[in-house]
């Protein structure tokens, strides 16, 4: 089990025999089964990254996206994505939550979750759910909401691939079919994962077996226990904050809805100038803001971790702000707002993966060479091939995503400042981290996003544009998707 | 009656109306304006995309006068909005053959 | 009392003899006299909560109202909201407190506080003010600065219905009365409540008791406290955050406001639209952030129901959201970003009330239905009537916050869903709810509330009409109130 | 040590005798010497707060000062704000945290920090930083965040004196060494204390000391500890959350930019109005929102005094709004939004320094009072010797800082409601208050800081000028430098 | 054909148009300008600076009709225009030589 | 000299301005406008209340050309504006009598 077990961490390194003795006194609710009681400080800090995550997704990246589009389309993105957190807070308590991470009980616990907690069946107050550290849990509620604001923003990040010229119906069913059919299951391979308590048992007890029936059995149980968790992360696969989940996910989306839907009228032939860059840079910055919730929030706790995750996502996107800026002032000649706004949002993409595993200066160089990396893409790469990706979603966050990934498997090494993975089971011990295996499984983590989100998306977009279509008419394109959808227009001055 | 119309750098307006005052002429209809002309544009450059703007804001302004004060109006425009660098502008004169003040329906000379 | 006493909950199902026990296990500082130390948990939510509430007002609440004017009164409107918020403040601090909920010991403790705290005397870093969990205080100082926030928050949201014509002067020295004669008696009647330590240990006291004198004895101390209590939550009221006290009590505030000024110059002849839906769109993005402090920090702690008050205000939003946007999709042809944001608005009002005494899905059925009944008051009643509630306060916070309101005596009940009613004596156990009782509590609780406040308000517009006059001459209206009342204008691009 | 010792003030009243105790009672840490642990609440606090401040300087103050400035230099503000802020973050982990802050080892610790904990050497997510409260800790990492953010909005805050016409390169340059010089000594003469645990420890020490030789022994010891920190802080300087450090320090270096760097073209003739106030005062509402971060979370801890800091910050800001609306109604003609938020912002530099100390009724003062001094330096003293301060750096921070700074001297003072100052050592009682001794201490505390940055500032301006230039053309001033620094546009409707 | 330009208050503009198009007329040009005149601006305060605003929000329309119909259009705007109050604004008429429309590419007066 | 005049849709701008230089003009004043003709406007909802917007952005050229360039400068603006659909535009010549280049002093065709 490859998080990092912070609080265990000294006795863990003695080994086998100390997991047993760990279930006894760190655990102390197994071994007396009282009923854990939640830490109001993890508590409050949980229910504030909550609303950050929201935060970074209303008003955030709806003026991140919305300031770059033209005046006559600035409704039509902020409805957009006001609509996907809406759609999708209703189904994640429907049926998203427990699909997705709240029930690990169906046929295939490695691909998908079941339907054990539709409508919340069984969630009260009263419910808890496990940290990332044996004997600390939370609310239920506070991790569902958590969860929830995580599968809100990542269909909302895809809509700027093709904004200004999809069908406001289209994006409405595409995005329904779309968290359903390829969020929900990515998600549960990342991030359903068991519960610390049950494995340190499970380690604790088949430490304690002796004799080879004994020993077969406690094994038994345990990989019991590890098999119903998400395959992705019992492959190994380390993301923080959804570095696959999110942002390579929606990237591929996005860039398979650009070359499926078309170029705007006018791409390469009128200036498509945004319509104001002070919308831009609110978004940028509240999507800032908001990230250490997204990030720091993913440690499910308020401790040093918490803090490590948030000190690297503050450093990795100054870095990367900086890069972008000095890149374009290098290369293109001036250096620009947007340049440096695109560079902070790489940096938070590329350190989301890492920030609970990279060390600070870590997060610094990732955040330096983010932001070149994207830039090549969104300038070079993209009048090569000459799609029309109009917000880079696929230039931003699936390749910052990617290198961000990968950058993970080399970043969280010991000797490079990271912390390291502690496995819970006390088989693997810090120090003993091998930097190919984990760049192999973090490239697999990668490769399976693309293909089941790029091909997914694909038909889900084929199938949409053949029942509905997925594009407004030229002519309603020109007079702007704000009068022609919603009957409204975005500024009267 | 003569319709003067200058287009003008935006930073000489004030200038403008001054000098205009300065003749005793009590109205003027001013409109900002995009130019294109010798004085170029500049470039922008959003992400990969690069733009070339090619006008420049200016203002119009308008004002209609009796033929008799046509040459002293421009004048005026001319001294008041001269920098001596490209784009300071054009104007132009031509004929208006009514002029009416809605709010009493005086006409002509008597609605300037 | 019925605020949900979640902790002892199990123990309270036992009856009368388990208070007892109670008294002296849950609440050892009670036993003990030890003074009680407030968690750090729950100071750094509340802290956090009130921020957001402030956040709320300003921007949140003045972007929201600010971009539906004229792009010639946006400022006006900035300006009352941010004057408003500055004034209540001081209001607060010098005498609103201690009048509506820092004191119980005046005359009539039902009807209003008094003047023990004025210039909040004695209240210091370490005085305690209690929680609704027994034995669970928080610095004083807290809870005080948290329900300004709200008082702030409440004679804000009048203004959108008299917005782009009434005098700054009138609104200076209406809202000053009004805070004074309407929001604090209000706030008291539904807020001020004993300390649960005080009826706990008086019910210990009570099942003690044994002999008939010693019994009156103790029932006359219960009822003692009890009646110290503001008479609408005596009455058994449920308003889990500021249904009746902030909302219904603002949007009626509003359309008599509304009434008394006369319509706008130009109302049903010109065009009246939005100078600005993006700052609209702001506002509702970060209204929506902020009530997650105004009703998850209503619970004044960090624990499960303050996860389920969070929870609520979620999905009941976007539940709204989503039912305005289509309810308008349908009925008016096309889907806008002003009706959902309208209907996110309107999901928040009516979940306020109940949003810790609702189950989630309670909650999405409460967004589901309060849209298209809150667009039908907005458009068809508003038309039919004629009155110019210019920003729609009736429409969405007067209703939305009456069928909040009552729709919370039916979520309330366990079989719904919800929490039920536990009381601190443990004399109304959960499950024996009784939901006719309860509605008409709500009722009673929602026509007072717009008695008092309908006709005191149409008294203070009166007088503050006779002696400074309440509108700007039709020149000045069509000149705008930026220029005229503020001398500068919003924009100069 | 001149910080407030909250919980063990009973205690401290006991004086000495006291002390020895208290080393083993409230600080069973010390005495046990078992790792102390971080409190989830604090760490929660601590990371909202350090987000909070974040957003005081991205969106909130760019949007501030954005808002003041002609739309053709909107994105210059915008631009320059997001480059320091990434700036100082990456110096700020390189070597700003260490020679402010994180290392008290070098040679001179009274003026300077030394190179110890460069590239956070040695900081992980264990390592732990002593708040003011004796025994209780912080993970050092979230310490040197919130820090961090404070490095980052002071050099922001400059920008608006020279607004409109500095060459972005000149900014880089001239911020880059104005952090290093004149940011990092002064965050360490104020702001480098040693940890109180140590301080209470060698106070037990001495006074369990018998005998002269042991007493001299002990006493030099304490001394020792006392010398290794700032020197304004070893002075008495009584600064909470940096009115001398940040505003003071930052107000100066604008005026002497604003004087070295010459008035915008037009100046005095033309009109230069504001291009959206609208972006003020989201601005202002959100240095408001953020502030609390800024100065309740200085207090390191979420406990009654961070109450009391908030609490403040919320009072004098209302306070001083509505001094500011009142006075230029009065004085003026009109009650201006921009007057309004200009109160606000004076009414929180003021309270800054004294937001932990003075008593809610003394910080309402001070807001009412601030407001009318900065007016009058805005409008007449900067008409009467005409530099062009452009958005008034100087006229509200430095002078705000200022009387801020002097007032604490006043409001600490018990009598007053002041919360007193006591001493870790015991030996300054509370009550035993020298208001005359202390407003000196502020004084000279005011003077260095203005010393030090004035002069250092106006030589690293001359530095740059030479170098590369400070100011551009009049005809790149004429056409905005958005289109000449930047190549961008701020709007396109 | 003639130029009828019409400098009128920006409330006013629909009542125009309504005159306008009541005559027959189908085709019309709005642009927003500033107008200075005998109405005067107002005074802004921005902290310290104080600015004096010479030129007040006016709407221009400009109708091209048919020589014959200049009376009656400019009688129609002048009604429909005026409150009787300083800055109801002026109507000016020029005189215009061609016309084209540019879909059919019909000219004069079929083009109106 | 000739005033020509051409209201034209906004996203045909770029084409009309090249087709101008193309002919050798080097100078034209554009102005964005509202148009209300043929082409009708569209209908706004906010809330409850339902807006018909009459008015259609436009954009206005202006250009001054020497009487004899009047008809290639009238004929190159048709063709790059033309899209054959209804709102297309209208072009309007009028006569200009003086005109005046500010940075030179230069008059009549010399200005141009
Ligand atoms: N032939 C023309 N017709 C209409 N407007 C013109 C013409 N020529 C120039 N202008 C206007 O005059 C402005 C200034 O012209 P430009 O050639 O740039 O500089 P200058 O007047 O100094 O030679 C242009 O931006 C344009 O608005
Ligand atoms: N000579 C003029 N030339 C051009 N426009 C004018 C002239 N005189 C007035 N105007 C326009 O007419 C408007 C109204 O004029 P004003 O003198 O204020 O009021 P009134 O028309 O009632 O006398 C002015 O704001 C200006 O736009
Ligand atoms: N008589 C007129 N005077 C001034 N402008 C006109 C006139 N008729 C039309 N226009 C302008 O021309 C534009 C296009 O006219 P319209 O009737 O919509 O289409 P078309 O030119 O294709 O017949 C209008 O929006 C308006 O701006």
């Amino acid at each position: 089990m490859k998080r990092r077990l912070s609080n265990v961490e000294p006795l863990l390194t003695a080994g086998l025999a100390a997991a047993a003795l760990l279930a006894l006194m760190v655990v102390p609710a197994l071994a007396a089964d009282a009923p854990p009681v939640p830490n109001k400080g993890d508590t409050a800090w949980m229910l504030v990254a909550t609303a950050l995550v929201l935060m970074m997704s209303i008003p955030g990246l709806a003026l991140f996206y919305g300031g770059l589009v033209r005046t006559k389309n600035m409704l039509s993105v902020l409805t957009q994505v006001f609509m996907i957190v809406s759609m999708v807070g209703i189904v994640w308590v429907t049926y998203g939550y427990s699909i997705a991470l709240g029930d690990n009980a169906g046929p295939y616990p490695g691909l998908i979750g079941s339907f054990g907690k539709v409508f919340l069946r069984g969630v009260t107050p009263s419910s808890l759910f496990p940290t990332f550290t044996p004997g600390v849990y939370l609310p239920e509620l506070v991790y569902m909401v958590f969860q929830m604001t995580f599968a809100m923003i990542t269909p909302a990040l895809i809509i700027g691939a093709f904004a200004e010229r999809m069908k406001f119906s289209a994006v409405v069913v595409f995005m329904l079919a779309w968290v359903t059919f390829i969020y929900l299951p990515i998600a549960h391979w990342v991030w359903a994962t068991p519960t610390p308590d049950d494995i340190v048992k499970a380690a604790a007890e088949l430490a304690a077996a002796t004799g080879d029936a004994a020993k077969k059995a406690a094994q038994a149980k345990l990989d019991g226990i590890m098999d119903g968790s998400g395959w992705l992360w019992h492959l190994g696969a380390l993301d923080f904050a959804g570095g696959t989940v999110v942002h390579i996910n929606a990237g591929i989306a996005g860039l398979v809805g650009a070359l499926m839907i078309g170029k705007r009228v006018g791409f390469g032939k009128e200036a498509l100038a945004p319509h104001s860059l002070t919308m831009t840079m609110i978004g940028a910055a509240l999507l800032w803001v908001g990230w250490f919730g997204f990030n720091a929030g993913s440690n499910l706790e308020a401790n040093g971790v918490t803090a490590l995750a948030f000190v690297n996502t503050m450093v990795a996107t100054c870095a990367a702000a900086l890069s972008w800026l000095f890149c374009e002032w290098g290369f293109k000649g001036k250096p620009s707002l947007l340049g440096m706004a695109s560079g902070a949002v790489a940096g938070l993409v590329a350190v989301t993966p890492a920030s609970g595993f990279a060390g600070p200066m870590g997060a610094v160089v990732l955040g330096l060479l983010v932001s070149p990396l994207c830039l090549f893409f969104v300038s070079n790469v993209k009048r090569l091939f000459g799609y029309d990706d109009a917000l880079d979603v696929f230039g931003v966050h699936c390749i910052g995503g990617i290198f961000g990934a990968i950058m993970t498997g080399i970043l969280v090494a010991p000797y490079l400042g990271g912390t390291g993975i502690t496995d819970y089971t006390a088989k693997d011990l810090v120090g003993a981290y091998d930097m190919g295996t984990q760049v192999v499984i973090q490239c697999k983590a990668v490769l399976s996003t693309l293909l089941w989100s790029g091909i997914g998306s694909a038909i889900l977009y084929k199938l949409v544009d053949l029942i509905i279509g997925l594009r407004v008419t030229t002519d309603a394109e020109r007079e702007g998707l704000d009068v022609i959808d919603h009957g409204e227009r975005a500024y009267n001055f | 009656m003569k319709l003067v119309m200058a287009i003008i750098k935006p930073f000489k307006l004030d200038e403008v109306r001054e000098a205009l005052v300065g003749l005793g002429l009590e109205g003027m209809t001013v409109t900002e304006v995009k130019g294109y002309g010798r004085q170029k544009g500049h470039k922008e450059i959003y992400r990969g995309a690069e733009y070339t703007v090619n006008f420049v804001p200016k203002v119009k302004i308008e004002v209609v006068v009796a033929s008799d004060r046509v040459d002293a109006t421009v004048a005026a425009i001319a001294n008041a909005a001269r920098t001596g660098q490209i784009g300071d502008g054009k104007i132009f004169v031509g004929d208006i053959t009514h002029t009416l003040r809605i709010r009493t329906g005086e006409t002509d000379a008597n609605a300037l």
